[in-house]
């Protein structure tokens, strides 16, 4: 009772001590945060600013800057946090935000409630105008988001086949008084069906921000001032980099530059060519794609510019001057050189060669989301040459890369006259070679490839390394300096292009560097739609957003040849233009003007176009009579547009220096691939055979072993100490601890485990000898008891079963051996079993035990624990050990079965592993290679 | 003075943990017994806002994803585990999360079977190369149940064992290690930020 | 025969009391000892080091340890980071341990406040506590998509809209996950996420699972290994001797004590500090009680051979 | 019903597993997601039992004055008291919550551990006997490789530290992988009756 009363104490103090640490005591967290300032980000699109303001002295103990952000200085929402170390305090004497591109807004899991800020207690400063996240009550989200550009992204599905229609007719009265209503159709939708709203500020607007800092008891700063900012939209800033090379015999001019850094409304790159009396002419411009995708170089042919310049003549390229300029989406341009440049004149023979064999395919064993796109030759580099002290004896330490035209079966290697073969791949090599290391050495490698039909390596290809050592740094420098061949690699890399069969802009896939043999590219399947600005309806609670989905480059006449969600609002349409036309025809007919007959004969015509000629996909979906059936048709065509894809390969030093690939064209003539999903993953064949194996053999051994064939096992030295454990308990008439392993029921050595405690547990029942199972796994814990329930029922003893003998501890893997260690020594155990998965902690439970002086018997598959065990108790099971003694003991066919199914397969696993040894030696590594590696 | 409780309290513990050494005592079953409670006590919390809101809540409750009703369900089925009578219904939980077991099967196989063997078939070109493959091969064969451990074959598995104390005997040293750096690490803290004798 | 006797009968507090003293004073009074680097750290220090100033590449660091193996493990928590702090190599760090969560916190901010300009989410990203159950579908969704598997970080923001997942899609973008864990956790990134989708693998081990990673490690599934808090040590001369001074990784140097004694000549202050020595001021009392522990074993078998033979005398008679 | 059931459902969610390992296709993969999605629902509910069990072993030895109950106090006590800060609170740096992480799991875990110093070192003196040849072996071995590991070893001589690198990377990786090999088997082969139903007692019950 005393003891009780001394730990309530105990606890209550040690309840206290929290208390106090809650409110702990540091400087009063009652100063705002000071010199709040908002600027503009440079060269933006206008959609970020920057805020900049005092830390708070460290001694405040601050662990958060909290920021609030609205579009009126009455109504803040928390944006972000900047978080902060307590005890270091911030070094810096300002500390930055920066609140640009797109940034969450809202989604399904946002707070129901508009809710005022935390620790805002009423009066407090704030109080009226913080507010946490915006809520997901569309009558507060709803008018928010005309302040913002907003961005929504939907899943697919919820898009296409889940949307309520409706149409919106607004009236507005244009300037001469006249009223006009236009009616657009829009998709509804619920903000659940929404994964998430995205928003971003947008320009000329003034936004409000406010600043407030915790501590490290979380309460908050007063509030800073509140501050505004104005975002504008920049000008582009300069290019750094701008080549200009005419190749003449090509008769083309071929430009490269470098990339801006801010790139989110970037328009287009236009080129212009400054003529002999500095007249500026447009002779190239290049429309971005959206999203932006980064491009840095153009080939004008000379017939394209005599198209924008008549008066374009290659006679006089030497006083022609270039000049690139950057164009946003406001029109905006910056030109990259002050001064315009010459284009330096080359002919096509100083050009690199282009990349051989450039192939793209479809990836194999994938699911159908990845191309291969390669070329060229092996390649083999040094990662590491050592040497020993003599430098007699060279470890090459080397890395191949390859693609799968050119897959690597041998790797020769020479050093000044020695020619070793390498027919294990290991990327380790020793060469024995005398070398005078104050000399460079040469090491060249030769290929030898597996044969599928491809065209043979050239009889001179090989890759040579210089390599020498430096004897300053105590290293070996390889290709430092370069020879002539690592030269003419390292120059140039390779810049992957591809535009799928929705757009009209290539797109830049990857830079490879001269190394590189082949690109995986991802072709990931697509999940959602984005889509602006939504409208939304209080009373229906929905979001409405514009329907469309873009179904093909159709013709290059339509690069985004688009249809609307609904057919009735495709018929709306389509009647919508009839009209137009008719009202058309009827202007001809007044219209006396020539250049205007044209111009609306023409619009006309394109209209008409438009209605008539229509993809072949379309027409026949627009025949189905069901949206849902309709969408689906077209979105698989979608799909399937949007994920075949046309790839070049550019070879370029960066300088305006490069060739071009041909587009690559399949064998069957198309030059869209389309990545192909695999239903059984080749790689894998030999997996599947072991697996079928060992199946079979599990299945049978078990199934023998349950018709009581007898299946034969070695005597295990050690069953007998298990007995004699349990009588030297009964004698000095102690209990017995066991404990089944600290991991779960999935684990095998727990299972065996639990197998040797229905033995143990049985004989103790017999004997009458109590024993103590604690279980670290919750759903072991039952298991437990069952099992020793029954043991002793078995015992023919139910009525000496405790159901508190077996019993749960914790999950905390070292609490819970502090609870058994305690048992051990409170409970004075004769006898531990420690049969199941033991981990870090085991030799914390032997040690103890052998203080107390018990007899202890481990078995376990932890490897690393099992010398603890060997050391310190006085008989262990080691690994398979265990679960041959517990088929041995409890002689379940179910154990037994296993054991010998396992027999067997060791016995294969023998047979091919020296097999495959045997025909390794002698270089026969076929074998061997059907093996995984990883 | 938050930090300089939290630093008495930890040295406070650490010692009745030590305590236990002279023999066990009150203190040592106190911080045990703490030990045991704050350890599970932190958890809750922890998979409650880390996996129970993202997880369950929200999908279902926010996002409105009905169908998640019938895992959440089955998962209020572990609760019967304390019904004596219907604790049969918990199985159904334990069996779903079972059903992983399959990718188990050949990736197990995969990993640690073939993986490993494909690294034994090396070519016998140096003498540890063949040291490794024979010491495998023997304790293999040592854990090889079908055929009793006799003459020759006895003699070869008893290789096996060889290999494998040697081993053990490597990665007792390391344990020792293990337990001595632990040591080296609690007074460390001790004499470091308690008493601040090493700076 | 008594000597033996008396050997047995010393009171195991002796022992207790004069091994605290072994290492307390080595603590206390630095020797200074030396530390030599071996192929498995100096692999892992290679690895980590390839994504230096890349910011489409990225190391995972898996923090699922828990605090009774921190002595060990959390000087390698520190000298990694900083490692990848100085040379601005991005971070992921996740736990698949509640308690694992706290010790990231611990770690982050300990190195970062000797790195005022490294920011969150920008050139780390702590993706915090999932939970255990989790650990395969989040292995295995990275494979495919980071952002989409791990969902949100620490701090509950949604990762595709952090600055640093702006270049990182897969494990493509994963130089190497280290596993930091006192258990088998390792395995686990082998078996799944190395065996489906080609990921480097390393891992920082209690010293007692060090020994049983070396087949792993012969096989490359492990791409290098910290042992305990030798690894530790190794890694923070590493990081001193090439990461603080900028300069690149050799082996060579790494292996020459006259060239690493002359590196420490030339720190900066920051590499001075107690926490990024830990391990190695650590190592010396370590070393002495090893020494110790040896004698210890001696001492006890010559007693226990006296005993034998003592015995076997007894029967003669 | 009470066994049949579950162990249908092991057995098709297994077998589509094993199939999805096999089957790279987008359908296969689409299962994983589906799965995984469900486990994340029920997987949280599963820690109630452990809390539950501990609980009631703590609360029956309360109620049955059992010796020492009062430390079971102390047990619920922290318990309650940390998960109740923990949602009072919330759970973010800063938070009582992390103090008493910081304060209370730490050190106690880290002792707990390091105790096994002082046991090493005692059975070092009493315990650990070169009791049979194998035994010798193991202790030799042990010895090496705790001069190999510390400077020491390497300033008495360069080969303490080259034989430990030896000695880890030949015997010892001979022993690991022969014994991880049968592991390997006995886990793959557990999984694989777990799956067919002829492993089922980690259903526990005896219908």
């Amino acid at each position: 009772m005393k003891v009780c009363s001394k730990f309530g104490l105990l606890l209550l103090i040690f309840t206290l001590l929290l208390v106090s640490s809650a409110l702990g005591d540091m400087l009063p967290n009652n100063e705002p945060v000071e010199g709040l300032k908002i600027e503009d980000v440079p060269h933006d699109d206008g959609g970020g600013l920057m805020l900049s303001w005092k830390p708070l002295p460290k001694e405040k103990r601050i662990i958060e800057y909290r920021i609030y952000r609205g579009y009126t200085p009455d109504s803040l929402f928390y944006i972000g946090k900047i978080p902060v170390d307590a005890k270091t305090g911030v070094a810096a004497d300002t500390m930055r935000y920066v609140d640009q591109g797109w940034t969450f807004f809202v989604d399904a899991t946002s707070h129901a409630k508009l809710k005022h800020e935390k620790g805002q207690k009423k009066g407090t400063k704030g109080a009226e105008v913080l507010y946490r996240t915006v809520p997901r009550d569309m009558k507060v989200y709803g008018p928010m988001m005309d302040h913002y550009r907003m961005l929504a992204v939907i899943p697919d599905k919820e898009y296409l086949y889940h949307t309520k229609m409706r149409e919106f007719t607004d009236v507005d009265t244009t300037e001469d008084g006249t009223i006009d209503t236009t009616s657009t159709i829009l998709a509804g939708m619920k903000l659940e069906q929404v994964k998430y709203i995205l928003t971003k500020l947008t320009v000329g607007k003034d936004y409000y921000y406010a600043i407030q800092a915790l501590n490290m008891n979380r309460t908050a700063s007063p509030l800073s001032e509140i501050a505004s900012g104005r975002t504008t939209d920049d000008p582009p800033e300069k290019l750094k980099e701008f080549y200009a090379v005419d190749v003449t015999d090509k008769e083309q001019l071929q430009f490269e530059w470098s990339l801006p850094v801010f790139t989110s409304d970037q328009k287009q790159f236009n080129i212009y060519l400054y003529d002999e009396f500095d007249d500026q002419h447009l002779i190239f411009t290049r429309p971005d794609a959206y999203p932006y995708t980064p491009q840095t170089n153009a080939i004008v042919p000379y017939d394209s510019i005599a198209a924008r310049f008549e008066a374009f003549n290659p006679a006089n390229m030497k006083w022609y001057k270039f000049n690139i300029g950057e164009q946003d989406r406001q029109d905006q341009e910056t030109l990259a050189k002050d001064e315009p440049i010459p284009a330096e004149m080359i002919s096509s023979t100083t050009l690199p060669h282009p990349p051989v064999h450039f192939t793209v395919k479809d990836q194999p064993n994938d699911k159908g989301d990845q191309l291969q796109v390669y070329f060229g030759y092996p390649y083999y580099g040094l990662s590491k040459l050592t040497y020993n002290d003599e430098f007699t004896k060279l470890t090459v330490t080397y890395f191949i890369t390859e693609n799968s035209m050119y897959e690597v079966n041998r790797l020769i290697l020479t050093i000044n006259g020695t020619t070793k073969t390498e027919y294990v791949l290991d990327n380790k090599l020793d060469f024995k070679v005398n070398w005078d290391h104050t000399h460079p050495m040469e090491i060249t490698g030769r290929f030898v490839c597996k044969h599928k039909g491809q065209a043979p390596l050239p009889e001179d290809y090989a890759v040579t390394h210089t390599f020498i050592f430096d004897t300053e740094m105590q290293v070996v420098l390889i290709d430092n300096p370069p020879n002539e061949q690592m030269k003419e690699f390292q120059e140039y890399y390779f810049q992957v292009y591809k535009i799928n069969h929705t757009s009209d802009v290539y797109r830049y896939a990857k830079q490879m560097s001269f190394r590189e043999r082949e690109y995986i590219d991802k072709v990931s399947y697509e999940t959602v739609q984005f889509r602006g600005r939504p409208r939304f309806s209080l009373d229906e609670k929905r979001l409405y957003f514009s329907t469309y989905l873009s179904i093909v480059n159709y013709k290059d006449h339509y690069p985004f040849y688009t249809q609307a969600l609904y057919l009735d609002q495709l018929k709306q349409q389509d009647e919508e233009i009839k009209e137009e036309i008719v009202k058309l025809q009827a202007e001809l007919e007044t219209e006396t003007d020539k250049e205007e007959i044209e111009k609306i004969e023409n619009r006309i015509n394109l209209m008409t176009e438009y209605i008539e000629d229509k993809p072949m996909i379309v027409k026949e979906a627009n025949l189905l009579n069901s949206d849902k059936e309709r969408m689906k048709m077209l979105y698989d065509d979608h799909c399937k547009n949007a994920r075949s894809f046309k790839y070049y390969i550019r070879k370029t030093d960066g300088k305006g220096h490069f060739v071009d690939t041909p587009v690559y064209t399949a064998p069957n003539g198309e030059q869209y691939i389309f990545p192909k999903q695999n239903w059984f993953n080749t790689d894998e064949v030999i997996t599947f055979i072991a697996v079928l194996l060992f199946t079979a053999l599990v299945y049978f051994m078990i199934k023998a072993a349950r018709k009581g064939k007898r299946l034969y096992i070695r005597p295990i030295a050690g069953i007998q100490e298990i007995d004699n454990a349990i009588g030297r308990a009964t004698e000095m008439g102690r209990p017995i601890l066991f404990v089944p392993g600290l991991s779960g029921i999935s684990d095998v050595a727990t299972l065996a485990g639990l197998a040797i405690l229905s033995k143990v547990a049985k004989k103790a029942a017999e004997y009458d000898t109590k024993i103590l199972v604690p279980c670290r796994d919750f759903i072991v814990l039952p298991i437990a008891q069952e099992t020793v329930k029954e043991a002793h029922y078995e015992a023919g003893r139910p009525d000496t079963y405790d159901k508190n003998s077996v019993f749960f501890i914790t999950q905390a893997q070292f609490a819970f051996v502090a609870g058994v260690n305690g048992i051990m020594i409170r409970e004075k155990t004769a006898t531990n079993f420690y049969m199941g998965m033991f981990w870090a902690e085991s030799l914390l439970m032997t040690e103890t035990g052998s203080m107390t002086g018990a007899i202890q018997i481990a078995g376990t598959d932890a490897v690393n624990q099992l010398p603890f065990f060997i050391t310190t108790c006085d008989y262990t099971l080691i690994g398979e050990e265990l679960y041959a003694a517990s088929a041995y003991l409890s002689n379940q066919p179910l154990i037994l079965g296993t054991l010998k199914a396992q027999d067997y397969m060791k016995l294969i696993i023998v047979i091919t592993v020296v097999l495959g040894t045997i025909l390794s030696t002698v270089h026969l590594t076929f074998f061997m290679n059907w093996f995984p590696t990883k | 003075m938050t930090e300089t409780i939290g630093i008495w309290i930890a040295a406070f513990l650490t010692l009745c943990m030590f305590s236990f050494l002279y023999k066990d005592n009150p203190f040592y079953k106190f911080a045990e017994h703490l030990f045991v409670g704050v350890s599970m006590g932190y958890y809750i919390p922890y998979t409650f806002y880390n996996a129970f809101i993202p997880y369950a809540y929200e999908p279902l409750f926010l996002k409105k994803e009905y169908i998640l009703i019938i895992p959440f369900i089955i998962g209020i089925l572990y609760w019967f585990r304390f019904s004596s009578k219907y604790s049969w219904v918990s199985r159904y939980p334990i069996a779903f999360g079972m059903g992983i077991v399959g990718m188990g099967v050949p990736m197990g196989m995969h990993a640690n079977v073939l993986v490993q063997m494909r690294t034994m078939m090396l070519p016998l070109n140096n003498i540890n190369i063949i040291l490794i493959f024979f010491g495998t091969i023997s304790i293999l064969l040592y854990f090889f149940f079908s055929k009793a451990h006799k003459g020759v074959y006895g003699k070869f598995t008893s290789i096996g064992i060889w290999f494998m104390m040697v081993g053990f005997g490597a990665s007792f040293g390391y344990t020792v290690m293990a337990r001595i750096s632990l040591l080296i690490g609690r007074i460390q803290f001790l004499l470091g930020d308690w008493l601040g004798l090493i700076k | 025969m008594k000597f033996a006797d008396r050997i047995q009968k010393v009171d195991r507090r002796i022992i207790y009391g004069i091994l605290a003293l072994a290492v307390i004073l080595p603590l206390v009074f630095r020797l200074g000892l030396k530390t030599y680097t071996t192929t498995p750290v100096e692999d892992l220090y290679r690895h980590i080091d390839a994504a230096a100033g890349k910011d489409d590449m990225a190391i995972i660091m898996d923090f699922t340890h828990d605090p009774g193996v921190l002595p060990e493990l959390y000087p390698m928590d520190l000298a990694i980071l900083r490692h990848c702090f100085q040379r601005n190599i991005k971070v992921f760090t996740i736990s698949f341990l509640p308690q694992g969560a706290a010790i990231i916190q611990l770690a982050l901010s300990e190195v970062k406040e000797d790195y005022p300009n490294i920011e969150a989410n920008v050139d780390y990203c702590n993706f915090g506590f999932k939970p255990w159950s989790l650990k395969l579908p989040i292995m295995l969704g990275m494979g495919d998509d980071i952002a989409e598997a791990v969902e949100t970080n620490s701090e509950g923001l949604k990762l595709e809209n952090l600055p640093i997942m702006q270049n990182m899609k897969n494990y493509d973008n994963i130089q190497v996950v280290v596993e930091i864990s006192g258990s088998s956790m390792g395995q686990f990134w082998v078996t799944y996420a190395r065996a489906k989708f080609g990921v480097d693998v390393a891992v920082g081990l209690t010293a007692v699972m060090a020994a049983d990673v070396y087949p792993f490690l012969q096989t490359g599934q492990f791409v290098g290994s910290l042992g305990g808090l030798k690894g530790a040590a190794e890694y923070e001369q590493l990081v001193d001797i090439f990461a603080m001074n900028n300069t690149e990784f050799s082996k060579k140097n790494a292996r020459n004590m006259a060239w690493v004694e002359a590196q420490y000549k030339e720190l900066p202050e920051l590499a001075k500090l107690y926490k990024y020595n830990k391990a190695r001021i650590g190592m010396d009392a370590q070393a002495i009680v090893h020494v110790l522990i040896i004698l210890f074993i001696i001492l006890g078998n010559i007693g226990y051979f006296l005993d034998q033979r003592a015995q076997k005398k007894k029967f003669v008679k | 019903m009470k066994r049949q059931i579950p162990l249908m459902i092991v057995l098709i969610l297994g077998l589509l597993f094993v199939a999805h390992v096999f089957i790279p296709s987008k359908l296969s993969s689409d299962y994983l997601d589906w799965f995984m999605k469900w486990t994340k629902v029920i997987g949280p509910f599963a820690i109630v039992l452990g809390v539950f069990s501990l609980v009631l072993v703590h609360y029956n030895k309360i109620k049955r004055k059992a010796p020492n109950w009062g430390y079971s106090l102390v047990t619920l006590g922290a318990l309650i008291v940390t998960t109740a800060v923990g949602f009072i609170w919330g759970i973010q740096e800063g938070t009582p919550y992390m103090w008493i992480f910081k304060n209370f799991n730490v050190p106690l875990g880290a002792t707990m551990f390091s105790l096994l110093a002082f046991y090493i070192a005692s059975a070092a003196y009493k315990a650990f006997r070169a009791r049979s040849i194998e035994a010798t072996v193991l202790l030799v071995a042990a010895i090496i490789v705790m001069l190999g590991r510390v400077s020491i070893g390497q300033a008495i001589t360069h080969w303490i530290p080259d034989i430990t690198e030896w000695i880890l990377n030949v015997p010892n990786l001979a022993a690991k992988r022969g014994i991880a090999l049968g592991v390997g088997l006995g886990m793959t082969a557990t999984s694989l009756k777990i799956m067919l139903g002829i492993e089922r007692s980690y259903l526990g019950g005896r219908d």
